[in-house]
């Protein structure tokens, strides 16, 4: 409980980690292998951002991708002709997806639990449907082609962004701001008021809570990080298309979070990376040698295993693995 | 001390050396008793003592990690509440325990769900609902509609549906009006006069054992107490502890 | 040394294209295409073995961009067989170039990346299939002719929009009103609602762009509802394969008049090979990787072990880069924009079987650079 | 300062067909201990909700130390100092008791959320204070115990006791307690009874719903007895014992 | 009749036809949400089941059954399918929450797309029956037979639905199960083997879809996906577990989806279609038919 006191080993865990994080790509610096790292730390922030209203306030959206992909079309679109480098052009994203979350989120919360994911799984649709058809304005499915590469911007002098490898470093900011802010908002007096929230909203309001404003709060600073990350995305693939909204995005998170362990930091990076590496493993056996129809449906059968056989979860298992607290979410007081 | 013509001195239901408990917690530790065909019976405790547990051992929803329940003759332990059902032995939960959108008509017909002589469960719901009027009344009412007490009443007619042998009965008066409180009582009287023996836990001790057989006293998870209502009651701990309030 | 070590390295061709997923046909019609072309080759082309490695791109720029580095740098394949998807193809040019692997397009239509290739900055990627602004410039006139007022149906893909895109601003200068211009999502169930909006219009003529798949199931629909338009056609409404949907009722696919490359007659000897071999019928994505493999890479591939005595992703450029053949689809050779120009050809269904009615040469068109 | 702490006025409220509240009026004084009785779906519970804001009011008014607070939301007149109780128990399930005391306190402590992000040593202080009141009330209802189980894995009356705890974790002015005896043991409900009690007596105020007639007649100053949506008692409590709506209405004997 | 008459005619007959189609997939995801708060994301796969199954045995050689005979055979192999599914996977996640719910159902839609995929390739494939060709013109639009046939089996099953689930005592304990689980323990319903019947009941109702749509369309391993968020809009559109609400909002979109594609735009036509539903949600949450219960 005495938060003075530093335990060795979280500093020990935190420190490897960074230490991996940094030296990975030298160690493996194949391009496949940088980008599956790029995809990893992607998917990452995308789940932890979508952790925070999902496994924290209670609201699974399944429309998330639309900050994704928006996000990434503000980047195609907006930030080249204002100028904006790499940092920038991701402010921008993330301003612009703050605040349509923030909106959304007012309109959104009317509804609740599964008509709510279904209503945002709806404003994606919605949402795909317009770039997919608003041909003016996205070229629809023939796509924004040619993004720039961007340039970071530092004093004294701006360096050009090209190579998965320096992708990789300049997406890792982004990373550290998401664990930070995951961080802030989900342990301690607003983690509580979130838990309470997500427990019961009537109880929580009674209790001094405004329910929505703790919702908007995780709902628009997902929003805004998953905007970031679509500037991101669309600087490094340098194409943006109307897929980048697809429903497999927010299908793939909703994996990723309830089997990695819901509100749970650990879990959800832990699910992120596995769900992640798992289509590379098996693009891999055998020489490649297994059809991509083969390799779909052994990933879908690995993920009914984990589903039935890990009920808590993949942070469950490990929770009970290292003889941890017995799990029935507990949250908060000292996360 | 109710007048029942069917009280025996025969064994009903027997919990010998029962432990039992959620996970790794145990909440009953070596529990020992015995019930009367025909008694009723109340369990009195703290709040957290393990009454519930007990009632939800019997009944099959908690499983005991040592001990025999032991129902005519029969061990019943670690049997599935469809089997504890099936030998008559019915459960009334704490709390609201209905079907909030359907009928008092066909909340009754679920309490049957067992049963399958479709004739005498309707001859029987007409009977019930003479009995009571209120179930008359409300006949074709949604039970989620009712207030209160009146969902306490057809909650406790469900389990009658099945002609239980035993009832267990977990505070049937939280939040109830002192009228209502009477009037429930007085129906677990009538339910026990019919010969069904009845297992209380209540915590207006006072009045559930002034309509009892006998008392249990439950601490801990063990049994402190146990013997005749009245002298349970006269009990100058068990009256500071359990009964002064009410 | 043993046998085995004098056995050389065989050359790998990557396939890229969505395997799995709403649009994994392309792919699957890719690979059958291809493997029917390895066969034929007895998977060997001068003496050195050569394999197939398929990834799959799932049709969209960020799972393309993990299946090209994949087959450039895990599989370390010679040569790239890709197509369809022009979001996927886009996204891959960039690393085409800079893995230095040739890659030659069998199918895309999307007339956007030919300013790139060549001589545009990416000497890598190769295209064999003309490209919408072609086609549209050598058959808009054909239709004009016919038709005082269109009705435009088209997919909406890249393919559909992108062929649309290059017919419209002819058909204005020609004089056609466009009555009608809608699209329709792959996977579309229900196209009545499309098809009453389509009779309320009334135009002379349709000009529909969509393959077999929703092709089959939308002209179904559309001679339920009666329709009697005249129905022009670029995509495949008139190939085998779109003859096989509609067996039950052969009247479907009656007298739609189709504009297209690679054509059911252009090589009757294939066609029935193909059939026999796979016990379906053939289609353009079927018969191009089909042509793109057997006649265009494998002849490159010839010509680079020729040249330099072994087949690598430089020589193999040069080669294609090079190359001058005629094959059945027509004339294959690469102008500067590494642009190929094979036959046009203008088809029908008559009788339940699809004809070829004619092939036309197909030539270079002006192009706006683009505005970037 | 208002003579009145709470002032209820005409309050109607009706849900499909039912008419819950009439016209009532409530006039709860600082410093005193009120109890609201009446029989089961009398809407008791209801004027509670329409109090607290989670229900809006059909037509009507209620003041909180002179402020109008009709249109309020829940959290407003819940930081304004104003506490309640749930019939029946809802405290959050999956959050230990700990856990749920604390949360009953953050709110109150003024602070926002950058401050709350960031531990400020402000925050820290008030965190202390917290730690320390949860210790307090979990003794007093005997749930220390359990104070590290998550609240769903508790006894019916244990819930009810954590319910009750979690209204005195803050200081409010005025605490509205719904039927907090039911379900809860003689030896507890005179503990509640003794604290109540004191802190009465220390000025806290009290508006008390209770069927236990032992509880009612022992604690509170004034009565009033609600029936079918309307007042139609209010007195001490040797005027509501004698009187005869009542009895017909309530008790029954 | 004048040709504009005509057209609007023709709309609201192509409203309904789609409004059907959208029924039958959506009374049984409704049907299972009811009972089990389930999600199912896999239920158009099911669909797709029951379109492979019809093209199965409408191509078994020598044995020409007449299409009346094989409905019902396709319904019986999409309800085995379904007790596989819940054998293996449902049962075991039942008593979770909706998420994990969608998460299992999302690996079985994976698994069975895909192994679709590898049987039968992406070839569609065509399975007509005689009421699919037969083309009538009632109101001087025409349509073929099988259209009316779905639109009578719609309004059958869903009345037949309605008896059941209202009359008989296994309708009685499904409902029972959705409206309080623990409940059903202290009566003696088996909660699980209700589920079961449920689910089953479900994928026999997804099946049947699939063996009526399937002569009109074409049959593919991804024909069901689009269909089941059309479907799941409509189940939280009619009151989350409401059938009549779940099928008169199918019928409500279909009909708006038309008069859209029809006169404004069929590209932009789920804009509007899933416009109205969120916008539907914002003024109703609780839906068409669903009640708001508690504070
Ligand atoms: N959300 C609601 N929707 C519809 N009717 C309601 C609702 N809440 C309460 N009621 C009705 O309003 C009336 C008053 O109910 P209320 O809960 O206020 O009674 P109460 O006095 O608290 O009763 P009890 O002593 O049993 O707690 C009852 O008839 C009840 O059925
Ligand atoms: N589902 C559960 N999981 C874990 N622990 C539980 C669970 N239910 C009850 N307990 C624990 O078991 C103990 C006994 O609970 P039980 O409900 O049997 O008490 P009780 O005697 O009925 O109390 P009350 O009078 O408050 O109803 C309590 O300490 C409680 O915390
Ligand atoms: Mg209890
Ligand atoms: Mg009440």
């Amino acid at each position: 409980m005495n938060n003075a006191h530093i335990d060795v080993r979280t500093v020990l865990f935190w420190g490897i980690s960074a230490v991996i994080l940094l030296i990975l790509p030298q160690l493996f610096p194949l391009g496949y292998l940088v980008n599956a790292m790029i995809t990893t730390v992607v998917w990452i922030i995308f789940a932890l951002a979508f952790d925070l209203s999902a496994g924290h306030v209670g609201a699974v959206s399944l429309g998330h991708a639309v900050f994704f992909g928006v996000g990434a079309y503000v980047a195609a679109i907006a930030a080249p002709q204002l100028g904006l480098g790499y940092f920038g052009s991701m402010g921008l994203s993330a301003v612009t997806m703050g605040i349509l979350a923030l909106i959304a989120g007012i309109a959104f919360f009317r509804i609740a639990e599964v008509s709510f994911a279904i209503g945002t799984l709806g404003a994606l649709i919605i949402a795909q449907q317009i770039a997919n058809n608003a041909y003016d304005l996205t070229n629809g499915p023939m796509c924004i082609q040619s993004v720039p590469n961007p340039t970071i911007h530092l004093p004294g002098n701006a360096i050009s962004v090209t190579q998965p490898v320096e992708y990789y470093y300049a997406l890792l900011p982004l990373l550290l701001l998401t664990l930070i802010v995951y961080r802030l908002l989900t342990t301690q007096r607003i983690g509580r008021a979130f838990a309470s929230v997500r427990e019961d909203e009537v109880r929580a309001s009674a209790m001094g809570v405004h329910p929505l404003r703790y919702k908007l709060l995780a709902f628009s600073v997902g929003g805004a990080l998953i905007g970031a990350l679509g500037s991101f995305q669309a600087q490094y693939i340098t194409v943006v298309c109307p897929s980048e909204l697809a429903i497999d995005y927010t299908l793939t998170m909703l994996i990723i979070v309830f089997v990695g362990g819901a509100g749970r930091m650990r879990g959800v990076v832990i699910g992120a990376i596995l769900f992640n590496t798992l289509p590379r493993i098996l693009e891999n056996i055998g020489g490649g040698t297994i059809p991509p129809a083969y390799q779909q449906v052994i990933y879908g059968l690995i993920l009914l295993g984990v589903v039935l056989y890990m009920p808590d979860g993949i942070d469950g298992l490990i929770t009970r693995l290292t003889g941890g607290r017995k799990s029935k979410r507990q949250v908060v007081t000292d996360a | 001390m109710t007048e029942n013509a069917v009280q025996s001195n025969e064994t009903i239901l027997a919990m010998r050396n029962i432990q039992a408990g959620y996970g790794d917690m145990t909440v009953l530790e070596d529990v020992n008793m015995e019930v009367k065909r025909g008694h009723i019976a109340t369990i009195i405790g703290a709040n957290g003592a393990g009454k519930s547990t007990l009632l939800k051992t019997i009944f099959g929803l908690v499983k005991p990690t040592r001990g025999s329940i032991v129902h005519q003759g029969e061990d019943i332990a670690g049997k599935g509440t469809l089997d504890v059902l099936r030998r008559g032995i019915t459960f009334i939960p704490g709390g609201r325990a209905n079907f909030p959108a359907m009928s008092v008509q066909e909340n009754l017909e679920m309490g049957a769900y067992l049963r399958n002589d479709k004739d005498q469960i309707r001859a029987e719901i007409d009977q019930l609902c003479q009995r009571f009027p209120l179930l008359q009344e409300k006949r074709n009412t949604a039970v989620g509609n009712l207030s209160g007490g009146q969902q306490q009443m057809v909650e406790m007619a469900i389990a009658m549906m099945l002609k239980p042998d035993i009832m267990l009965i977990d505070e049937p008066t939280i939040g109830l009006a002192p009228l209502i409180v009477n009037e429930i009582f007085q129906v677990i009287q009538e339910i026990n006069a019919d010969g069904t023996t009845i297992l209380l836990v209540e915590q207006n001790a006072k009045r559930a054992l002034e309509v009892s057989d006998h008392g249990f006293v439950l601490e801990l998870g063990r049994i402190r107490y146990s013997g005749a209502a009245e002298e349970i009651a006269s009990f100058e701990e068990v009256y500071r502890a359990y009964l002064s309030e009410r | 040394s043993t046998a085995a070590q004098d056995e050389p390295e065989p050359i790998k061709i990557g396939l890229y294209a969505p395997m799995t997923g709403p649009v994994a046909f392309l792919g699957e019609g890719f690979e059958l295409g291809a493997t029917m072309a390895l066969e034929e080759l007895d998977y060997e082309i001068e003496g050195v073995p050569v394999e197939l490695v398929v990834a799959d791109n799932m049709c969209n720029p960020t799972d393309a961009v993990n299946a090209i580095r994949k087959l450039i740098e895990v599989d370390e394949v010679d040569v790239i067989l890709g197509g369809g998807c022009s979001s996927a193809t886009v996204a891959a040019q960039p690393i085409i170039a800079e893995g230095e692997t040739p890659a030659v397009s069998a199918t895309s239509t999307n007339p956007s990346i030919y300013d790139g290739m060549g001589v545009g900055g990416n000497i890598w990627q190769f295209r064999v299939n003309p490209d919408d602004l072609i086609m549209a410039n050598a058959f808009a006139d054909l239709i004009a002719d016919d038709a005082g007022s269109l009705g435009l149906v088209a997919e909406n893909t890249d393919f559909g929009r992108g062929a649309l895109a290059a017919y419209k601003p002819l058909f204005e200068e020609m004089g056609v009103e466009v009555v009608y211009e809608d699209y329709f999502d792959l996977g579309t169930a229900d196209y009545r609602a499309g098809l009453t909006a389509i009779r309320r219009a009334n135009p002379d003529a349709l000009l529909i762009v969509m393959t077999e798949r929703d092709g089959s199931t939308f002209m179904r629909q559309l001679r339920e509802v009666g329709l009697e338009q005249t129905i022009f056609s670029r995509g495949s409404l008139t190939s085998p394969l779109f003859v096989e949907f509609t067996e039950d009722d052969p009247t479907i696919g009656e007298g739609i008049l189709e504009f297209s490359f690679w054509a059911f007659g252009l090589d009757p000897e294939h066609d029935e090979a193909f059939f026999e071999r796979f016990d379906t019928a053939n289609s353009p994505h079927r018969g191009m990787s089909y042509y793109v493999v057997k006649d265009v890479i494998a002849e490159a591939i010839r010509a680079a072990i020729e040249e330099t005595g072994e087949a690598t992703r430089e020589s193999i450029r040069d080669a294609l880069a090079e190359i001058d053949i005629e094959t059945p689809i027509g004339p294959v050779a690469f102008d500067d924009h590494n642009q190929a120009y094979p036959f046009g050809t203008i088809q029908t269904i008559q009788d339940g079987v699809p004809t070829l009615l004619d092939t036309i040469e197909l030539v270079p068109v002006e192009r706006e650079t683009s505005e970037e | 300062m208002p003579d009145t702490l709470l002032e209820v006025r005409k309050l109607t409220k009706h849900f499909a067909g039912v008419t819950a509240l009439l016209d009532v009026d409530i006039d709860v004084y600082p410093g005193e201990l009120l109890s609201l009785i009446g029989p089961n779906g009398s809407g008791k519970t209801t004027m509670f909700n329409c109090i607290s804001g989670l229900l809006k009011i059909d037509t009507g008014s209620v003041r909180f130390k002179g402020a109008d607070i009709t249109r309020k939301r829940p959290d407003q007149i819940a930081r304004l100092g104003l506490r309640r109780t749930f019939q029946d128990v809802r405290n959050f399930p999956n959050m230990t008791v700990m856990d749920n005391l604390l949360m009953a306190i953050q709110q109150q402590q003024e602070d926002n959320l950058i401050a709350r992000a960031f531990r400020t040593p402000r925050i820290q202080e008030y965190e202390a204070i917290a730690y320390e009141r949860a210790r307090d009330v979990l003794e007093l209802t005997e749930l220390t115990r359990v104070k590290d189980q998550v609240a769903g894995s508790l006894s019916y009356g244990q819930r009810k006791l954590l319910e009750f705890a979690c209204a005195l974790m803050p200081d409010p002015d005025l605490i509205l307690l719904d039927d907090p005896a039911a379900a809860v043991s003689a030896t507890m409900i005179t503990r509640m009874k003794a604290y109540i009690r004191e802190l009465n007596q220390q000025g806290k105020t009290f508006l008390v719903v209770e069927h236990n007639m032992k509880v009612v007649m022992d604690l509170s100053q004034r009565i009033i007895v609600l029936d079918h949506g309307q007042k139609i008692a209010e007195g001490t409590p040797d005027m509501i014992r004698s009187d005869q709506k009542v009895l017909e209405a309530y008790f029954g004997d | 009749m004048s040709i504009e008459l005509e057209i609007f005619l023709e709309t609201i007959i192509n409203g309904l036809t789609l409004g059907a189609l959208y029924a039958l997939v959506t009374m049984g995801l409704a049907l299972i949400f009811g009972v089990a708060r389930l999600v199912n994301f896999a239920h158009g796969d099911l669909f797709m089941i029951g379109g492979y199954a019809l093209f199965v045995l409408l191509g078994v050689e020598g044995m020409e059954l007449p299409y009346v005979l094989i409905v019902p055979l396709v319904v019986i192999v999409t309800m085995a399918f379904s007790w596989i599914i819940e054998r293996t996977v449902i049962h075991r996640v039942i008593n979770q929450s909706w998420r994990v719910h969608a998460v299992a159902t999302l690996g079985i839609s994976i698994v069975l797309q895909n192994i679709a995929l590898i049987l039968f390739t992406t070839d569609p494939k065509q399975t007509p029956t005689i009421f699919s060709r037969q083309i009538i013109e009632p109101f001087g639009v025409r349509m073929s037979m099988q259209r009316v046939i779905i639109l009578v089996v719609v309004i059958v099953v869903f009345l037949g639905l309605q008896y059941f689930v209202r009359r008989t005592k296994l309708g009685k304990a499904i409902r029972a199960v959705s409206q309080n689980r623990d409940m059903c323990a202290i009566v003696g319903i088996d909660v699980k083997k209700i589920v079961m019947i449920t689910f089953v009941i479900s994928g026999g109702l997804a099946g049947l879809a699939g063996a009526l749509l399937a002569p009109l369309y074409s049959v593919t391993p991804m024909m069901g996906s689009l269909l089941t968020l059309k479907g799941l809009a409509a189940v939280v559109l009619g009151g989350l577990g409401y059938i009549n609400g779940a099928v008169f909002a199918a019928f409500g979109l279909g009909i708006i989806e038309a008069l859209f594609s029809t006169y404004v735009s069929f590209a932009f036509k789920d804009v509007i279609v899933f416009g109205i539903f969120i916008l539907f949600l914002f003024f109703r949450p609780q839906g068409i038919f669903g009640r708001r219960v508690g504070l």
